[in-house]
């Protein structure tokens, strides 16, 4: 697992490359919220197309960014989901706080 | 079609990724649709990831999987001699996890549910026991 | 790096692709190139289709087999508890083959000579046990 | 495994498709030597390119098939082995008894 991040006006864009479980979690989780904290940046995006696999690990450290984020009046959003990717995220409820666009310019434009 | 087989791991969070791709490629003589491999990708790694997480709560303890084929149901047992679940029902229910502090969604569970056909749990103060079952739908008969 | 996994399997000719796929998937924690990587499939093979053929002459019965990382090294044993090998030294002879019918070439020693650093054969009236090393060299070093 | 087939004069054309070991083989020598027989053909090329996997049992197949066709006054050759095959082809001595060739062409120019 890997991730790439670009940063556009704030916002932190986090890339992610490969799976998402509980293993690769807790380190994913510290680069995202170096990177967020250090360069005082307001919203996140979490680019999804490149991620082959996620369990609840992933709802687990959406959530925890979530929280994170808006303690600081920013928000979180998800792009390039799969319909796979949707399925866990419909089913643990995280679509009433957290908005999935469809790609990065959609995003943008609404966050 | 008629097969099996046991796996023994050290309860390591590296070994969720080869648990996951262990069942699959044994799950994989069934014909089944991505979808279907990913719904049992996605169910283990839950199973695998508790047994390191609450059962054995970082230290290291064996997980045992075995998988048995009948037909074209494949039948998903995962153990461990962890400290076990004291409400087992408290424990399904969504949204419930005795781990906030590690970002734990309190999901697992109901991803299992959702994503195999039956889900049974067995525990008890010496460790935990997930049988999980899923039929797959285009199953080549042949031995 | 130290890891280890046991599997069982029955003595299925469908579980030799299997076990290679288990056994390559395990060995890929240690970066292994490509061409390390069909070693080691190439010599579980072997080993696993001479427990299935000669072991058990398509009986069915278990092979166990487990993997042991230590450092860059990996060690893999394979045991069944077939009807055994009278002469080891002479099994192992490039060519030599106890079921030429089958079409077998008697290669299967050499191959695992070849592709392993190390090949250990201990066999008696109740079974074989196969254990073979491999060093890898672009290992990453974390746990 | 899969097998696909061609026949160019009297040479029959063996395509393979997957990994060849043990579990494979039975089932490949059943249908190349029905080919074989069937249409009364000479020689056997063995088209490697897609071949994924081969252990031994792949040797045992070809010194079989050697066996045959010989016995017809055939002959057996081989194209397309990737390095990793042709380490084990050497190993196993065959090649004293059977020829490679780079490509279809050059076997079928020179058998
Ligand atoms: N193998 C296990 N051993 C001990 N406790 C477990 C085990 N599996 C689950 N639990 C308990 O059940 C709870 C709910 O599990 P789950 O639905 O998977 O959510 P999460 O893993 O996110 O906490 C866990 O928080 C834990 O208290
Ligand atoms: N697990 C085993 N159990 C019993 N006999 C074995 C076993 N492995 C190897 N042998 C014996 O050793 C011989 C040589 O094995 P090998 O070099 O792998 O060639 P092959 O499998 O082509 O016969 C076999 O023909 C068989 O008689």
């Amino acid at each position: 697992m890997q991730i790439n991040y670009k940063i556009i006006n704030k916002n932190l864009i986090i890339d992610f490359n490969g799976e998402l479980d509980h293993h690769t979690a807790s380190d994913i989780r510290k680069q995202v919220d170096e990177l967020y904290s250090e360069k005082m940046l307001h919203n996140i995006i979490l680019d999804l197309d490149n991620l082959n696999f996620m369990d609840s690990s992933g709802i687990g450290l959406i959530m925890g960014r979530y929280k994170t984020v808006s303690q600081n009046g920013g928000k979180v959003c998800l792009i390039n989901a799969n319909n796979r990717i949707q399925k866990i995220l419909k089913m643990s409820g995280i679509l009433k706080i957290v908005h999935v666009y469809d790609n990065l310019n959609e995003a943008l434009d609404n966050i | 079609m008629q097969n099996n087989m046991k796996l023994v791991i050290p309860s390591k969070s590296q070994n969720e990724a080869f648990a996951r791709v262990v069942v699959a490629s044994f799950a994989s003589q069934l014909d089944p649709t991505i979808e279907e491999l990913a719904d049992v990708k996605t169910a283990v790694s839950e199973a695998v990831t508790n047994s390191i997480i609450h059962g054995y709560e970082n230290k290291i303890g064996e997980i045992k999987i075995e998988c048995i084929i009948e037909g074209n149901m494949l039948k998903i047992v995962i153990k461990d001699n962890g400290k076990g679940i004291e409400d087992v029902d408290k424990a399904m229910e969504p949204f419930y996890t005795s781990q906030p502090e590690l970002e734990r969604s309190g999901m697992g569970f109901t991803v299992m549910q959702t994503f195999m056909e039956n889900l049974f749990v067995e525990s008890s103060e010496t460790g935990t026991k997930i049988v999980m079952t899923k039929e797959f739908k285009n199953t080549s008969t042949e031995e």
